[in-house]
């Protein structure tokens, strides 16, 4: 199964540049200050807004400060953002939905109401308003405000799931061993949603980076900290654009994308394994066998 | 019958509410009175079309749900949904085996862990490794080395359904209950199967309920046949005698309509298919018909087969009916 | 010759696959004629359906015809046309008027969204370009009325029929225009004994009354014999034995159709220990060498795990087993 | 091309005598209501025009506006104001001193109006109006110009709180001719006291400060008070584009919490103000505007507006001093510990507060944070938010150090005056007045001294000596001096103040001073 | 968060259940049920909405006094201050009687005065917004799912080929790109370099709102921009769901039926196999109209234009709790409108929903 996951150049190149912003998030900072040495708050006062040189591979903002280094540290911020909010959110929805589908009943009930209410709240206008209460706690609350309001969407999806597998034989039979509900849970049942859940995770992760850019974007992300929210956000704010200043507003917007291409990818994969009817032939295989199909029929004629 | 029902469904009728589309709720009124006996040692087989309430009685025996009138009985002793260790309890007794092995078998775990899972469960205290071994060499998954490892998809449909059933055996179990146990299995490997399970019975002394839509493979395991209709139980009694001399029309027509090679025998080389008159289809357990639930169908209706199940006539051999047609010769009698 | 419907030849179909192909159907060939009903019997993932699709030229990725030729000659056509190098326009043509099909599900092969009666009449309309609304209606009535149904249900959607009704609608819907070779995938094995004689009942009338020959692919040998003219043993991707009902039913050549024939337990006849076929079908990607049965094959011999039998003719079958091999036919007697 | 009418140049505009500006505090879109208590609708801070007016380019001079002249009584209470002739409403009718009166009147008799700083208004004369305080307020007139006077006739019946008004009557150059939600225009009067105005009509446009930059750059709007990147888009054109700094008498700051340790100690307030290069500040905020903007002096007091009024030996700003400033730590008993303040082995940790919608405050607080890290080792955790947050931080005194300008243009006692101790509260409840929580008696006394004096000469001995307690106390540590930045495209207007040393300031957010502002303009060409 | 996964299923309420031979037996009682459930819902979320945004630190007084400091350049007098906090500071009541209070306003239809634009009631301030957000997101929606489910339907007909191995990646691609990144980009793009359309606002600060043509152009023209900014940033999640459902939908067996069938291409494509297809991109198309009035807040932050994100921002950046407050109910009551839209469309969609007759 793994194998097979990781067949596809999706997969793989989808994971590659992942795990590259991973180690991008994890190393960076270190990276930045002990190798390149440059700071992403260092603000040099008499570089403003210089493009890339060698002194500022990717020149600097409108305050001085190198761009290079922001992008690195960012990674961190915007990744930790997606990474609290996807692990809260999709917890909640595991909890919540698996919950539900299994217990069925009253407590069924009160959950699918409590994740209605959910979908029915101003989801990000919530946010919006609670993140700027915090007073930009940093991108560990703004990820665990973004999960706290996002984990309803995954939930329904999951408690069906979790309610046809329940009556899935498998689970059925195990139940007549005597089986205890919550192993049934997590060894029959939790087991097979996996797909969904890593799907739910991936998605939300790359909704809670773009989330939190969002949030920057609106002037409610830490001030102490980088991240490629902020990153556009103050260069918006510095009218990098109509300044021409293109190195400071392209890269965080393009790491995004980047980053959310690679999670979209990997994504792909998990959909194909998940949905098997969605595996198709490769078409060079089958353009092949039948060219070949019609060379034999010529030859034997 | 010489010793006394291990399992019993005693008059037990069931009812789901299913809710429709918009929020609609129905009742199916899935079985009606049933009472059928599960005795050590023996097969009782129940037959009947699709959606006649075999897999709810199934379920019933396996307490997956509260009968919504009668009760089950084991040994005598009423036996109500349970929890926790008490279920373990009862499902120490009895075990199910289900339809399809492509699905009963959770395709993540391997059979080590069906298996030591249900040795685990219930307590089972030799020594675990051997005991697996020795089930898996009870259902002939031989070499047993070879398949305690594997995972579902790398067995076939005939393997799995044996592993399901030495999981089930893994408990060692006085009943068990087979809902459809072959149907989704090859033509070829259905004998086999129903060549062990006649094994586990007659040496394990197990009491077996074998469900089934071929009434030849009934004939074929079981001593004992009953034929279910919408829900209800038409007729029963020693499976010869069911096959061979039908009573209830619906019997009949199930057995006219069971292909039968050798009723060809006679016109050699030409194909001789026997039709049968048009009888229309089994009806909606929403709104049952009344009375006998198969007089729209039935050829033979009379009038009060509209109105009321008909009672019970026994013949001396145990076989019985639930049939207008003999009701009242017997109460004329 | 002229009565031969259809002349499959040496077809084969491979699924593709990255690592390695499957043959689903191996240099398959034989012949149906004007009529008749042949009956495709095999176990499961012997490539009945696979055939079946390649037949209809239905196949999809990743599944390729590979070699052979389908030679159809259907009413009104002089020379034979091979299906196999037609593309997807010119197959259009032969589509559902020569050429029908039905499919082992009702339930999956009827459009959910669309009601009955517009499956009907869109098939109805695109073929005869002249039929108006009003004219394709009363035809579906007309077809429904051939299988039992009522006007009525041509304006029920799929669901709320029941499997029975649906089947028998997808086998109106096949004759709806006049095809002369209708192929049926398990068309029954979805529904009850009692429906399942009726749905087949009404086929061997309209057969007799329409005079259109079926491929019935089912893996119920016992129903098979009692309806077919004549049988295709398929095991393994391979036809193993072809002959009629009646000796495939009294004299299985081939060990595997005599292990099928037995596999079923009489409903009349006395009861006796029976033991089906030991072991469990070849997986297709691993297949045995020489004689795909060999190792399940209770006479087996020598060149069995070597050498593949062809199918030749034995009297007035065919069969592919070295016991009926000519050069080999002193082992037989021995 | 082929597309819309915004993008395209009102290049007809100037010959039909338009000018559009930005509509003060950049409102995405307008709403209908010319309430002069309530309403926020462009436009009403011309309509309405107040007795007096100060002008902030000449150190916060008072100038007759609707009151042709003023006397104070002898006890500095009662100042008796000469109505202007010839005031008309735009609705035709005269101004009274019935109207002033009881517009005076209003705000004393309904506290929800409020504003009233004086304790009585009377009618003295046909057009003479005495109001009284409750002590020597030469001080105080300048809050009269925040009271616009309305007709009496109009409002008499009307709930001053809770009536829309849509259709305004003021003394006003220009009256309302079309509401939109994105634009208002007005025309101008022909019978405004103050002349025929060479604009003839006047447009608020909605934009803001996400999309000002590009409305000026392609030419929509001829002038705004707004913080944009004024030197690329005077570098764009110079010849036609024109910077026009307000000076208003603003002070960048870093205000410091009095109110709570460690900022309670002066001799951290001094340490830290040692510790900042205000020179290094003042460049980088610079750094979108066509000129320098000058270090603050330490007085706290914008050299601009307040020439001749700063103490000379305070006239240089303060110099950064790594050195003396970690001196001043110390002998106060303080340490650094991983980069935390401590003192007998209490931590301090500092938290700087900075609205992220005000990018150059953001800016600021990124530089102090750095350099006082580079300069004292100590880590100031900076938090953003948005501004309404900030400022409710600030309020209540939630914050240790905060980036904001402060200082007014309205005279020396005003500006002193934001550092009343009396006027200030404790840290929790909310301080409208002195969030800084600075306290000192001597220095309050002197306001107090300054309050009862209208003598200029005494005014600027109490100044001098309160500039000498700020500057020892460092209530908070003043960065550089600033202004309200405007921007003005001459291609349609000319007739703008003069850049360097204007006359009066051109700022749409100030009624009196946009007026003066219209009133000097023509067209170009 | 939305992933593709989640599309297959309908609404808010229970996935319809399949047993279809229920017949009508206590549909009041359902309806009863249902309505009830929305009025659940709201209440709840009518509660969050009042405590959370007032949990907040700061209250629209301090917030005006801030605003009237910065614009004067000093703090208002001491009498100033006394009024503003007399009108808007925070009440004497509790905030449990407040809660109350706006209950009771809220049964008789009554959203109270906006507190930043006081006093101007909020309903006028909403309608004012209402409809530029309804248009603008309403139509940048509506469009996005016609090119995306199209596409979709393409894409999906032949899975595997050119036009999917380039149109599907590529399509995900852009929809994780940051929509205010993209919007930015456009806007400097076809704003400002090639002044192809206007940079902000709703319509020409000339023209007067009303029916007239001057008027409809020029609001056109100004939410072009602003419309294909979000579509671009949309389409490509409709894209992908719709093309997974496509090539599951062209494995059942009614598609291969409709090509035994001899239909032409077309009909397969569209009457058969996208007709199924669509189903659930359908209802997930009901549901994304839930998500208009909260969805455009970064919108229309850029574009400054004149709607309901606008309004919210507004409101949260002055403590303006009323308008807050409206706008949030807003977003529930169009998310709830949204949902028993779906349930109705799936069921006169899917005739397996419907009852049998
Ligand atoms: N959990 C349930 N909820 C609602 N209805 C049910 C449930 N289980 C069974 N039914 C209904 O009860 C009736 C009997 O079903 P059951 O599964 O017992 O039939 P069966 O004889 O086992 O059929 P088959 O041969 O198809 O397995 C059917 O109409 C079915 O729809
Ligand atoms: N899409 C596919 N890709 C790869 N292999 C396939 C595919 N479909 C079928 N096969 C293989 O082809 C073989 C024949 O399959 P097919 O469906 O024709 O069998 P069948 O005889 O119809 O079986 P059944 O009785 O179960 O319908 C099987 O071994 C199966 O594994
Ligand atoms: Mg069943
Ligand atoms: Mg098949
Ligand atoms: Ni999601």
């Amino acid at each position: 199964m793994v194998l097979r996951f990781l067949s596809g150049w999706k997969v793989r190149a989808g994971l590659t540049v992942f795990l590259l912003f991973c180690l991008l998030a994890l190393l960076g900072p270190w990276f930045c200050s002990s190798v390149l040495h440059i700071s992403p708050t260092a603000l040099d006062v008499d570089s403003v807004s210089t493009p890339p040189s060698a002194g500022h591979l990717l020149g600097t903002t409108a305050s001085g400060q190198d761009v290079l280094a922001q992008l690195i540290t960012g990674a961190r911020q915007s990744m930790i953002a997606g990474l609290v909010a996807s692990v809260l959110g999709t917890s909640i929805a595991v909890l919540v939905g698996v919950t539900a589908g299994l217990a069925g009943g009253v407590v069924d009930s009160v959950l699918t109401a409590l994740t209605n209410v959910f979908l029915t709240m101003p989801a990000f206008a919530l946010i919006f308003v609670i993140s700027g209460y915090t007073q930009g706690g940093g991108p560990v609350v703004i990820g665990i405000i973004i999960g706290i309001f996002g984990w309803a969407g995954g939930t329904r999806a999951l408690r069906s799931q979790t309610l046809s597998l329940r009556n899935r034989d498998f689970v059925v039979a195990m139940r007549m061993l005597g089986e205890s509900r919550v192993r049934l849970a997590l060894v029959e049942v939790l087991p097979h949603l996996i797909g969904w859940i890593s799907a739910m995770f991936l998605g939300g992760f790359v909704g809670g980076v773009l989330a939190e850019a969002g949030l920057a974007f609106l002037g409610l992300s830490s001030a102490s900290t980088v991240s490629w929210g902020s990153m556009i956000s103050e260069a918006q704010q510095g009218n990098a654009l109509l300044g021409g200043m293109w190195w400071w507003f392209a890269p965080p917007g393009l790491c995004i994308a980047l980053l959310g291409a690679s999670v979209t990818l990997v994504n792909f994969g998990i959909d194909e394994i998940s949905n098997p009817r969605l595996r198709n032939a490769r078409r060079t295989l089958v353009r092949r066998a039948r060219q070949a199909a019609v060379k034999g029929a010529d030859s034997d004629e | 019958m010489p010793d006394p029902a291990v399992l019993e469904a005693v008059d037990v009728s069931m009812r789901f509410t299913v809710r429709g589309g918009l929020g609609r709720t129905a009742t199916v009124r899935a079985l009606e009175h049933v009472s059928l006996r599960l005795h050590r040692g023996r097969t009782v087989a129940l037959v009947g079309e699709s959606g006649s309430g075999k897999t709810t009685l199934a379920r019933l025996f396996a307490l997956m749900y509260q009968p919504t009138s009668g009760e089950i009985r084991l040994r005598g002793e009423p036996v109500g949904v349970r929890r926790g260790s008490t279920a373990r309890a009862y499902y120490s007794e009895v075990q199910m085996v289900l339809q399809d092995p492509f699905a009963s078998l959770n395709p993540m775990h391997t059979v080590r862990h069906n298996l030591r899972r249900a040795l685990r469960l219930h307590h089972f205290d030799g020594d675990l490794e051997e005991r697996m071994h020795e089930l898996l060499r009870r259902v002939s998954l031989t070499p047993t080395q070879d398949f305690i490892g594997k995972l579902p998809h790398e067995l076939s449909g005939g393997q799995r359904q044996r592993v399901s059933i030495a999981r089930a055996l893994a408990v060692a179990p006085k009943v068990l209950l087979g809902d459809e146990p072959i149907s989704m299995l090859d033509v070829s490997m259905r004998l086999d199967l129903l060549n062990l399970l006649a094994s586990l019975r007659d040496e394990e002394g197990l009491a077996l309920l074998y469900i089934t839509h071929d009434i030849a493979s009934a004939r074929y395991l079981a001593e004992e046949i009953c034929v279910m209709y919408a829900g209800q139980l038409v007729e029963g009694g020693p499976a010869e005698q069911v096959i061979q001399n039908p009573q209830h029309p619906y019997t009949k027509l199930l057995l006219e309509a069971s292909p039968d090679p050798a009723r060809t025998v006679s016109a050699a080389g030409q194909s001789s298919f026997l039709p049968i008159a048009d009888a229309g289809e089994p009806p909606s357990l929403i709104d049952p018909p009344g009375g006998c639930r198969f007089h729209p169908r039935c050829p033979v209706a009379k009038a009060e087969c509209r109105t009321a199940f008909p009672a019970r006539t026994s013949a001396a051999d145990g076989h019985w009916t639930n049939c207008w047609l003999y009701t009242s010769e017997s109460e004329a009698s | 010759m002229s009565d031969d419907l259809l002349e499959v030849r040496g077809l084969t179909v491979e699924y593709v696959a990255e690592g390695g192909s499957v043959r689903a159907c191996d240099d398959v060939s034989f012949t149906v004629r004007r009529g008749e009903i042949l009956g495709v019997a095999g176990e499961s993932g012997s490539g009945k359906s696979t055939l079946i699709t390649a037949l209809t030229r239905l196949e999809r990725p990743p599944a390729v015809t590979t070699a052979g030729q389908i030679l159809f000659r259907p009413h009104g056509v002089a020379e034979p046309i091979d299906l196999v190098p037609l593309t997807e326009k010119q197959l259009r043509k032969h589509r559902w008027r020569d050429l029908a099909i039905v499919m082992q599900s009702a339930m999956n092969a009827l459009n959910p969204v669309l009601r009955l009666g517009a499956q009907f009449t869109d098939v109805l309309r695109h073929h005869d370009r002249g039929l108006g609304r009003a004219g394709a209606e009363r035809r579906t009535e007309e077809l429904l009325s051939l299988v039992g149904l009522t006007a009525a249900q041509a304006r029920s959607y799929p669901h709320e029929l029941s499997g029975g009704t649906r089947q028998r609608a997808t086998i109106a819907l096949a004759l709806a225009c006049g095809a002369d070779l209708v192929v049926m995938d398990e068309p029954t094995t979805a529904v009850d004994v009692v429906m399942q004689r009726q749905i087949l009942a009404n086929v061997l009338r309209l057969r007799d009354e329409l005079g259109f020959a079926v491929v019935l692919v089912t893996h119920d040998l016992s129903l098979l014999v009692e309806l077919a003219d004549r049988i295709a043993i398929m095991y393994a991707g391979k036809i193993v034995e072809v002959g009629t009902a009646h000796d495939i039913y009294h004299r299985p050549s081939h060990p595997y159709t005599a292990g099928l024939r037995a596999s079923f337990p009489p409903l009349h006849a006395p009861v006796e220990r029976l033991h089906g076929i030991p072991g469990t079908p070849p997986d297709l990607r691993r297949l045995p060498s020489g004689c795909a049965f060999h190792p399940r094959c209770p006479k087996r011999f020598e060149p069995c795990d070597s050498v593949v039998p062809r199918l030749s003719a034995v009297g007035d079958q065919e069969v592919a087993c070295h016991l009926h091999s000519h050069d080999r036919s002193e082992v037989v007697d021995a | 091309a082929g597309c819309t009418s915004g993008a395209t140049q009102p290049k007809s505009a100037a010959a039909s005598g338009t000018l559009t500006v930005q509509a003060p505090n950049s409102p995405p879109t307008f709403v209908d209501n010319f309430n002069p208590f309530t309403g926020e609708a462009p436009g009403l801070n011309i309509i309405y025009e107040p007795l007096v007016a100060s002008n902030r380019a000449k150190g916060g001079q008072l100038v007759p506006w609707l009151a042709e002249s003023w006397t104070w009584s002898a006890d500095g209470r009662t100042a008796t104001f000469k109505l202007r002739p010839g005031v008309k409403f735009s609705d035709g009718s005269p101004l009274t001193a019935e109207d002033v009166r009881w517009t005076y009147d209003l705000r004393l008799k309904n506290p929800k109006v409020g504003g009233a700083s004086y304790r009585a208004v009377a009618i003295t004369g046909k057009d003479t109006v005495a109001v009284t305080w409750k002590d020597p307020a030469y001080q105080q007139l300048g809050d009269l110009q925040d009271i616009p006077i309305i007709r009496q006739q109009l409002w008499a019946n009307r709930n001053p709180i809770t009536y829309v008004d849509k259709s305004p009557v003021g003394t006003g150059p220009f009256k309302l001719t079309k509401f939109s939600p994105q634009g208002v225009t007005m025309t101008d009067r022909a019978d405004y006291w103050g002349g025929a105005f060479q604009v003839q009509n006047l447009k608020y446009a909605a934009a803001t400060s996400a999309n000002i930059q590009t409305q000026l750059q392609n030419g929509s709007i001829d002038f705004c008070t707004c913080d944009v990147d004024a030197k690329s888009y005077v570098a764009g054109d110079p010849g036609k584009r024109k910077f026009l700094m307000a000076w208003d008498g603003a002070v960048v700051s870093v205000l410091l919490n009095n109110g709570k340790a460690p900022f309670d100690d002066v001799a951290v307030r001094r340490a830290f103000a040692l510790a900042v290069d205000n020179e290094a500040v003042a460049k980088l905020s610079s750094s979108k505007l066509p000129i320098i903007q000058a270090p603050a002096s330490p007085s706290g007091l914008n050299h601009h507006v307040y020439d001749g009024w700063i103490a000379p030996d305070l006239s240089a700003p303060r110099k950064q001093d790594v050195s003396a400033a970690k001196q001043a730590l110390a002998t106060a008993g303080y340490t650094v510990q991983n980069g935390v303040l401590t003192k007998a082995g209490k931590q301090y940790p500092v938290r700087y507060v900075a609205p992220s919608d005000t990018p150059f405050l953001k800016t600021v607080a990124q530089l102090v944070v750095e350099q006082i890290k580079q300069s004292l080792g100590i880590n100031v955790q900076l938090v953003g938010g948005p501004g309404s947050n900030i400022s409710a931080a600030i309020s209540k005194g939630n914050y240790d150090m905060a980036g904001n300008w402060l200082s007014s243009g309205r005279g020396i006692y005003a500006a002193m005056n934001q550092f009343n101790g009396t006027l200030t509260a404790p840290v929790g409840t909310d301080a409208a007045s002195n969030p800084m929580r600075f306290k000192n008696a001597a220095f309050d006394k002197l306001l107090t001294q300054m309050s009862g004096t209208d003598d200029e000469a005494t005014l600027k001995k109490l100044g001098l000596q309160a500039q000498a307690i700020f500057a020892d106390q460092v209530p908070t540590i003043p960065l550089f001096d600033s202004g309200a930045a405007g921007v003005a495209n001459t291609a349609r207007w000319t007739g703008w103040p003069d850049a360097e040393k204007p006359d009066y300031l051109a700022n749409t957010g100030s009624g009196t001073e946009f007026i003066t502002t219209l009133k000097n303009l023509k067209p170009a060409g | 968060m939305t992933d593709p996964m989640m599309a297959s299923e309908a609404a808010l309420a229970e996935p319809a259940a399949k047993e279809q031979t229920a017949r009508p037996r206590r549909r009041t009682s359902y309806l009863g049920k249902r309505l009830g459930f929305y009025l659940l819902v709201t209440w709840v979320a009518v509660t969050l909405n009042f405590f959370i945004p007032r949990l907040m630190p700061g209250d629209p007084a301090t917030v005006m006094i801030a605003q009237i400091t910065q614009r004067t350049g000093q703090p208002p007098n001491p009498a100033t201050v006394e009024s503003i906090r007399l009108l808007f500071g925070s009440p004497d009541q509790s905030l449990i009687t407040q809660y109350w209070g706006y209950l009771g306003q809220l049964i008789h239809g009554d959203l109270g005065l906006s507190i930043s634009q006081y006093p101007v009631p909020v309903a006028d301030l909403v309608m004012s917004a209402l409809p530029w957000t309804l248009m603008l997101v309403g139509s940048a929606t509506a469009l996005a799912f016609v090119i995306g489910v199209g596409l979709g339907i393409l894409v999906g007909w032949r899975p595997g080929r050119g036009l999917d191995s380039v149109v599907t990646p590529l399509s995900t691609v852009v929809g994780v790109v940051p929509y205010f990144w993209v919007a930015l980009l456009a806007v400097w793009i076809f704003a400002v370099k090639l002044r192809w359309a206007p940079v902000s606002g709703g319509y020409a600060p000339d023209a007067t709102p009303g029916f007239n043509l001057p008027f409809m152009a020029s609001a056109l023209g100004y939410g072009a921009l602003p419309v294909a900014t979000i579509v671009f940033s949309a389409f490509g999640g409709w894209v992908f769901g719709q093309r997974n459902m496509m090539v599951t939908t062209l494995s059942e067996d009614y598609v291969l039926l409709a090509r035994a069938k001899g239909l032409p291409g077309w009909t397969v494509m569209l009457r058969y196999a996208a007709r199924n297809a669509l189903l659930p991109s359908v209802t997930n198309f009901a549901l994304a109209i839930g998500g208009l009035v909260g969805g455009s807040l970064l919108t229309e932050i850029v574009f400054s234009y004149p709607g309901m994100g606008f309004l919210l921002f507004d409101a949260v950046s002055n403590r303006d709790y009323p308008t807050m407050q409206a706008v949030f109910l807003l977003i529930t009551l169009t998310v709830l409108l949204a949902n028993f839209l779906a349930d109705s469309l799936y069921v006169l969609l899917d005739p397996r929903t419907r009852e049998a007759s």
